[in-house]
């Protein structure tokens, strides 16, 4: 099984349990399945909202959704070193089955942390030691020849030279003859110093650690040498960056004036009501002021409908909130644009189609006339668009 | 409308204006909340370019346009409201109901005041100008209010604006030989004002030992503005690189003197012709030509300057400075000759008397101005009699001052303004204040020079008294 | 500026509390053909109106991009459409600025608001504050205001008695212009004592909710004779913008309106503003605002706003004889509201509050927290 | 031009954006304008002292602070200018271009800066475009800016196969493109073998409108520093002239739905195309320009919508897209940034088209710049309903002499 930045698939489906999130998998009953290229197949089990298996198998029937990818790519999002949208939209994770039921997925499971490796104090001594001939700037190290001796104090210690000449460096872990500058410090604190967690200054001023010989040399270090990284990734802490959560909501008092009053007033009395324009005897519905077209004031009302022909569908998948009521809106479901008896061109009127019909619905065009529907009204009338249910086949 | 028939097709519809958002507040903003929250602490961003301390912070200076992002200052947790008023209607958006104050509130080391609740006070009892300080929320909003609010506080024991010197006659020279008469007798002078100078930075103090040390010009130039409104006449200077390392740059050096001459144009500007350690006597006194402050330091003798374990006797760092006797004189001979007036640093007797001797080459300008200096490792300590020797041993129409290391400021800086003598204080000496707890600057440390002045009746020198007193050419 | 840009029409509708009958679409729409009536212009891509200049906002509103609801009835389909999403007098001086341009000869100038609409306009202006800083402590433009009043009263001695004598006089002017925000006239002492609603300023002090729309027909000088045989020439424009955390002004300043003013007035070639200006129309949307605004613009002495209201300078310098903002336009509107009195004036139809002989006037218009923004235009005949 | 002759030349001196992403918890609004500000200032070696008039542009509602301006002043710079805030929808970052442009030529400012932006992440985007309809009306019904219009009318005139295959196609270049470019925000790396595979395999959102078709939501920011003829020529070693800008809106709702061929459409992107060129003296467009920065919202608008902007008939634009002539080194470069599809800041994104098709005449947008000599380039904002807005850029401030050979040409 390969490994990817240390991980491997199996590390991930093995802390399933551990990272499984009750709170994020409420009413949940569903088998989700992994299809990894090359490393095998996984099925992943929720019943009621307890993880119930998860198991390594050849056959995923039953699943209501599967994902398939390849080791590097799931490796990669689970610890999110890959991005998961752009891995999706790449195409490179793909969701065969109910794609929205795989999104809950995502709310199941904590972020797969790898376990940290700890580094010990002496293996950051070796580690900073050995990357010092990597680190070394040549052109800040121009005319300088010297030597630096570092006597590490403490278990982990020991005693490196550093010799820079020429614009070269060279690490000895040793004392040589004649060092320019001595520095005596603790392990501990050198591996502090070198994080960057603890300065020089600091150091010296508490009397741990001391200096012997030319002192200018040694405050060269940190212009002749490169930054040490930690390969821990540590040092500074991510910052916590805030992020304020606000609905903003202002109550309004929409006015309808006299034309859209007149239309929604209409909807009440189960009338579908078209301004028409003056001149050019367009049909606007909802009814308008103004004939854009032509800049005149349109005051005709005309009933139309309320039966008509469906002209064109949206066929609408994606979830947006309702700005008016802040909640979500199910999907899938229809937006129909309807050419009601009556109309004419490109007059149509938009509503929703009954859920369970979306997909009997045509599209109408030219001399081929579209689905028939009607409007199902609503028992209680206000004066709104929903005074119309949704429009049905009429057949 | 044309018709009224169709007007009454009119009616209202009751709806909503109702979106979700998330705000970031970004690294800067992100900073100022977090640490509001988690250490009751309100921080301030300084611009180095205007030197203007902003709160809230920001990350650009809107105002020159630097970008000012990460000079951040710890401001009190106190201020001053410098302007209020009592809301006295509800409405949704508000976060508390009505009445309630809302206050401008000038932090005390801000300059910029910022809104803020301001409660457990009556609003008829709210004034302009009264101190108020701030409670910090129970609960966490991450937003402003992690300060919950602002209350009345305690006035402030001593808050120095300006300097002390409102109502006090100028003073005027008198006889000099009577002046030295009266110190030989025994009498020291009171009369004359005593100068405070701030030593801002030596050449080692860095900002983790105390953050208020300065490094760059601009906190230069905040620095010795502050410790001017405080009391002091004269800043003794050491300029440093961005990173906190003493540095030789003529350019740095100029750009450091300039920007506290800009700030503050009438104080006396001291710079150090020490520098640093493992400098040239070239880089030493080449920069001191260059920039040609009004004074600067002359350091008397080859000496030890060490770094030890005050308790231990340890030696974490074994260097010596070293000042020969041609050094003395080129050094001596250069100031004199590009108007520079010597501050003649004394770290023992025989520099005091390495100085008569060079003297005697007749260069130096009358009256000579020595600074005692106590404490170093590799100097003397302070003792009260070898004080009192070293100033029996000045030439006459001498000046001194003095200034220690450490807890040895304030006893040697107390005795020399009981001996009619002048102080120096500054983080370049010692950073804690006589309690030990860490100085908020230096001009803190002139706050304490003020008092002892005050105690013992003397008035503090304006810049351009301290300048008849040492005979400096007013520039 | 060397051209001169004509305004040939305006159109308004009745400032009122509240259009319960009318959507703001309707509002527009009868001034949009009163300006076709009275202009006869057309949208002809040769000769007509191809560029629309509108203003609304879209928090007011409560509608993102506020203008797609107006494109119907100010015309522009098929044609452009810019909306200013500030003060309307900026819309003013960006017509004009395209207008000079070159790039249109005529361009139509529409704006709404419906503050009635809202629940409450302070939590619109309340949104106009950082999410982090200044929103969670309720600042809005009144209480941020109410700062701004402490400081200049003080600054400039201007007592609660000055505010009352503003607010009357502000109220029996507007009595006199029909398209005015009917007010119920009142006396010092009733003024006096209406309720603080954040100190200093008091209910009466403050500017009424109101709906409005509006309408102009801006042209460049070589046509103007096609649409008008009165213009009035937009003669200068110039704004500028304070800083934005409150604590950063200094309140009583007048910054920037100190700078906008000079930046018209050299484009308007004018030295003083005493002299050559016979009538100033200022936004005052609280009372404390009309000495402060007069003291910018330079017809008041600087801290001397208390005695200028004693020595009747509002009067001798002729400001706010529509009653000013202060009777009631909509805050965004503010601008086009005065620009529309002095091209009434100038024009000779303000009627009961006509003053003789005036030739060249000032309409002025602010935005934000204690007048971060503002912006002046001058007007001619 | 237009009514009339323009009164003096305007020119970009300073071109300046953020790098667009998904993210900016970093920085909050001001500061992430003010990364783009001075980006645009460095470009133009200048200090903000240089600049009169500051014009802002985005959505107040996208991120829901009423005159953003105001509080904004803290990373434009505008403290003590005269400032302008000038919206149109998705339009917008166009509208404050050509505001730009207008009010530099009316001779009030020397030097204006354009600076639009948007931080999507902060708001809800498909809701905030929502809420742009009628309150009584469509808003109950709209879904943002997504519709599957326009794939279902090119799948009812060029065939089901085709019709996505194209719309992949333009995707897939796009794609391609912004890979090339530091600044964009979305780049997955897909290739040309994965079209059949992408038209299967991404989700829809619409009708036949896929996931991976719609543009993507971004933080970012842009602006854009112009200036009159003598300070351009003063200031700037590569400058990029104004030629010409037409804005077109269109009535408040969409009438576009009764696909009866007695009743054609008028489409906002053809008229203003044809009056722009018609003005200009412009007859071949798809051979006048070097490179068009097109806001194309959805690969489907995007591939229709070419046939609109440059006159075309029949299938020429499906046949730009499926020969790749559309790609960077084709016959008609479109997007060498990658597009809206690949970074799409609202407020700033139509200003970023103006921006972009200026680094092209200047030879500096480095990966992406169009192998070929860039002399003439065009630029489209879109928002609204299907309003739109078209900027000529000019290489050379020769458009006069070249025009006037033009109509004599006419004339023979």
């Amino acid at each position: 099984m390969a490994e990817y930045w240390g991980i491997n698939v199996e590390d991930i489906f093995n802390s399933m349990k551990d990272r499984f999130r009750p709170e994020g998998a409420t009413d949940v009953t569903a088998s989700f399945g992994y299809d990894i290229r090359e490393e095998g197949k996984w099925k992943v089990s929720v019943f009621h909202g307890t993880l119930a298996a998860v198991e390594k198998i050849d056959n995923l029937s039953g699943c209501v959704a599967t994902m398939v990818t390849d080791g590097e790519t799931f490796v990669g999002v689970n610890t999110g070193t890959v991005d998961a949208t752009n891995a999706f939209m790449g195409g490179k994770v793909k969701v065969e089955g109910d794609m929205g039921a795989f999104g809950r997925t995502g709310r199941m499971f904590r972020k797969y942390v790898p376990p940290r490796k700890e580094m010990s104090t002496r293996d950051y001594l070796v580690d900073m030691f050995g990357t010092v001939e990597s680190r070394f700037k040549k052109d800040a190290a121009r005319d300088l020849d010297f030597i630096i001796t570092i006597e590490v104090s403490g278990d982990a210690g020991g005693v490196w030279s550093v010799i820079i000449k020429n614009q070269s460096c060279t690490v000895v872990n040793d004392r040589v003859d004649n060092p320019t500058v001595t520095l005596e410090v603790a392990d501990k604190d050198w591996v502090d110093l070198t994080l960057g967690k603890t300065d020089a200054q600091t150091l010296l001023a508490a009397g741990r650690g001391s200096v012997r010989g030319d002192i200018a040399i040694a405050m060269k270090w940190g212009e002749i040498f490169e930054k040490y990284v930690d390969p821990m990734g540590g040092g500074e802490p991510e910052q916590e960056l805030l992020v304020l959560k606000k609905t903003i909501s202002v109550g309004q008092k929409f006015s309808t004036g006299p034309i859209m009053g007149k239309f929604l007033n209409g909807l009440k009395a189960k009338k579908i009501l078209a301004n028409k324009c003056p001149k050019c005897g367009r049909m606007q519905l909802p009814a308008r002021e103004i004939c854009a077209d032509c800049r005149v004031r349109v005051t005709d009302f005309v009933e139309v409908g309320p039966k008509g022909q469906v002209r064109y569908m949206e066929y609408v998948y994606y979830a947006s909130p309702d700005p008016l009521t802040g909640e979500t809106r199910e999907t899938p479901y229809g937006m129909v644009n309807i050419l009601l008896d009556g109309c004419t061109g490109n007059d149509t009127f938009a509503h929703l189609i009954r859920r369970d019909q979306i997909d009997l619905i045509k599209n109408g065009r030219d001399d081929t006339p579209g689905t028939r529907v009607r409007p199902v009204w609503n028992e209680k009338r206000v004066g709104s668009i929903f005074d119309i249910q949704h429009f049905e086949i009429d057949e | 409308m044309s018709k009224k028939a169709e007007q009454s097709e009119s009616f209202i519809v009751e709806g909503k204006l109702a979106l979700p958002y998330a705000y970031f507040a970004g690294r800067v903003g992100s900073t100022f909340i977090t640490t509001i929250r988690d250490q009751k602490k309100i921080m301030g961003v300084r611009c180095p370019a205007c030197g203007t301390v902003y709160v809230p912070p920001r990350q650009v200076c809107d105002k020159d346009f630097t970008d000012i992002r990460n000079n951040w200052v710890t401001l009190g947790n106190s201020g001053t409201v410098v302007n209020f008023t009592v809301v006295r209607y509800d409405d949704r958006h508000l976060p508390r109901t009505a009445p309630f104050v809302l206050a401008l509130i000038k932090l005390d080391g801000a300059d910029t005041p910022f809104m803020h609740i301001l409660e457990e006070v009556a609003p008829e009892n709210v004034k302009i100008g009264m101190r108020v300080e701030a409670t910090f929320a129970a609960k966490t909003t991450n937003t402003i209010l992690d300060i919950d609010h602002f209350k009345p506080a305690p006035e402030k024991v001593r808050m120095t604006t300006e300097r002390p010197e409102a109502g006090r006659k100028a003073w005027t020279p008198g006889d000099e030989p009577e002046m030295q008469e009266k110190r030989r007798g025994g009498k020291p002078d009171m009369s004359t004002p005593v100068i405070i100078t701030a030593a801002l930075t030596g050449a080692a103090t860095m900002k983790n030992q105390n953050p208020a040390v300065p490094y760059t010009p601009a906190e230069f130039a905040e620095e010795a503005n502050k410790c001017w409104k405080a009391g002091a006449a004269m800043v003794h200077v050491h300029a440093r690189a961005d990173n906190g390392m003493a540095t030789h740059e003529h350019d740095r050096i100029r750009a450091t003197h300039d920007a506290i001459k800009e700030k503050c144009p009438g104080l006396i500007v001291n710079l150090s012709s020490a520098v640093g350690m493992g400098k040239t006597a070239e880089q030493r006194i080449s920069q001191i030509v260059a920039v040609r402050p009004e004074m600067a330091s002359l350091n008397t003798n080859t000496m030890n300057f060490s770094i030890i374990d005050r308790k231990t006797g340890k030696i974490f760092i074994d260097y010596v400075f070293e000042n020969t006797f041609t050094m003395l004189q080129d050094f001596g001979k250069a100031m004199e000759e590009n108007g520079v007036k010597p501050e003649i640093e004394c770290y023992d007797m025989g520099g005091l008397d390495n100085i008569m001797l060079v003297a005697k080459q007749g260069f130096f300008t009358y009256p000579m101005n020595f600074n005692f200096v106590w404490g170093v490792a590799g100097g003397q300590a302070f003792r009260a009699e070898s004080f009192i020797a070293m100033m029996n041993a000045l030439p006459p129409k001498a000046n001194f001052t003095t200034c220690g290391v450490g807890t040895e400021e304030f006893p040697c800086i107390m005795q020399s303004c009981l001996l009619g003598g002048h102080m120096r204080v500054g983080l370049e000496d010692n950073i804690r204040m006589p309690n030990g707890e860490f100085a908020k600057g230096s001009w803190e440390l002139v706050e304490v020079a003020v008092r002892i002045a005050e105690c013992l009746g003397r008035s503090v020198a304006t810049p351009d008294e301290a300048r008849m007193i040492m005979g400096l050419k007013k520039k | 500026m060397g051209k001169r840009v004509a305004i040939c029409a305006v159109a308004q509708v009745k400032n009122v509390p509240a259009y319960r009958q009318m959507r703001f679409q309707n509002m527009l729409l009868e001034c949009f053909e009163s300006i076709m009536e009275q202009t006869k212009v057309t949208f002809d891509l040769d000769k007509g109106i191809r560029n629309i200049v509108t203003c609304s906002d879209d928090v007011f509103d409560a509608r993102t991009i506020s203008n797609n609801g107006v494109t119907d009835v100010v015309g522009a389909h098929f044609r452009g459409e810019e909306k200013m999403a500030q003060e309307s007098i900026n819309g003013l001086g960006y017509a004009m600025a395209s207008i000079l341009s070159g790039h249109d000869d005529v361009i139509l100038f529409m704006g709404h608001c419906k503050e009635s609409q809202t629940e409450s306009r302070r939590m619109c202006t309340n949104l106009a504050f950082d999410p982090f800083y200044c929103r969670p402590l309720g600042m809005d433009f009144q209480n941020v205001d109410a700062l701004q009043a402490r400081a200049y009263m003080e600054k400039s001695k201007v007592t609660d008695e000055h505010l009352a004598t503003i607010v009357v006089r502000s109220r029996k002017n507007a009595s006199r212009d029909p398209f005015a925000r009917e007010n119920r006239l009142v006396d010092e002492k009733e003024v006096m004592n209406s309720p603080m609603l954040a100190d200093p300023i008091r209910q009466l002090h403050y500017y009424p909710v109101t709906d409005w729309a509006y309408g102009m027909l801006l042209c460049c000088e070589e046509r103007v004779k096609e649409f008008t045989a009165n213009p009035v020439w937009i003669t200068g424009y110039g704004s500028c913008m304070d800083s934005y955390f409150i604590g950063d002004k200094d309140l009583a300043s007048n910054f920037s309106l100190k700078n906008a003013a000079q930046r018209t007035f050299a484009r308007a070639g004018i030295r003083d503003p005493r002299k050559d200006i016979q009538l100033f129309e200022l936004c005052d949307h609280a009372a404390y605002q009309l000495p402060l605004w007069a003291e910018g613009i330079g017809i008041a002495d600087e801290s001397k706003g208390g005695a200028w209201i004693d020595e009747g300078g509002p009067d001798s310098y002729n400001v706010n004889l529509s009653g000013g903002q202060l009777n009631g336009n909509p805050l965004l509107l503010g601008g086009a509201a005065r620009a529309i009195e002095c091209f009434l004036q100038l024009r000779g139809e303000a009627g009961k509050r006509q003053v003789k002989g005036a030739k060249r006037a000032l309409a002025h218009g602010t935005y934000g927290a204690a007048g971060q923004h503002q912006a002046v235009v001058i007007m001619e005949i | 031009m237009a009514h009339r002759k323009k009164n003096r030349n305007v020119g970009i001196i300073g071109i300046g954006q953020t790098k667009h992403s998904s993210h900016r918890e970093d920085v909050n609004q001001p500061e992430m304008i003010h990364e783009a500000v001075s980006a645009a200032l460095t470009d133009a070696n200048l200090t903000m002292k240089d600049i009169d008039c500051i014009v802002h542009g985005n959505m107040e509602l996208f991120e829901m602070v009423h005159q953003p301006d105001l509080w904004h002043t803290l990373g434009t710079g505008a403290y003590g200018k005269e400032c302008i805030r000038i919206t149109t929808g998705g339009t917008v970052g166009m509208t404050i271009a050509c505001a730009s442009d207008n009010l530099v030529a009316s001779g009030l400012y020397d030097i204006v800066m354009a600076v639009g932006f948007e931080k999507l992440q902060e708001g809800h985007t498909t809701g905030g475009i929502t809420n742009m309809a009628d309150p009584l009306w469509f808003r109950n019904l709209q879904t943002g800016a997504l519709t599957g219009s326009k794939a279902y009318e090119l799948i009812s005139e060029f065939g089901e196969e085709r019709a996505k295959r194209a719309s992949m196609m333009y995707r897939i270049i796009m794609d391609k493109h912004a890979g090339l470019n530091q600044y964009a925000h979305r780049s997955f790396g897909l290739e040309f073998e994965q079209l059949d595979d992408l038209i299967k395999s991404s989700p829809k959102l619409v009708g036949d409108l896929k996931l991976i078709e719609m543009c993507s939501q971004s933080d970012g920011a842009c602006a854009v520093i112009f200036a009159c003829e003598k300070k351009t020529k003063e200031l700037s070693r590569h400058p990029v002239w104004i030629r010409d800008h037409i804005t077109v809106h269109k009535e408040e709702v969409f009438q576009i739905f009764g696909y009866h061929k007695d009743y054609p459409v008028l489409q906002s992107h053809r008229f203003a195309a044809d009056q722009l060129y018609k003005r200009n003296n412009i007859d071949k467009p798809l051979e006048y320009f070097d490179v068009f920065e097109m806001y194309d919202p959805a690969s489907w608008w995007a591939v229709d919508w070419l046939r609109d902007f440059f006159q075309l008939r029949g299938d020429e634009h499906i046949m730009l897209v499926e020969e790749k002539e559309i790609m960077i080194d084709g016959k008609m470069p479109i997007n060498p940034s990658g597009g809206v599809i690949g970074s799409n800041p609202i407020g700033a994104t139509a200003l970023i088209r103006v921006a972009e098709a200026a680094l092209q005449i200047r030879g500096d947008a480095g990966k992406h710049q169009i192998p070929k000599p860039v002399k003439h380039a065009l630029a489209s904002g879109f928002g609204g309903t299907m309003w739109t807005v078209l900027m000529m850029l000019e290489k050379e401030l020769n458009w006069q002499e070249a025009d006037n050979g033009g109509i004599l040409g006419n004339q023979r």
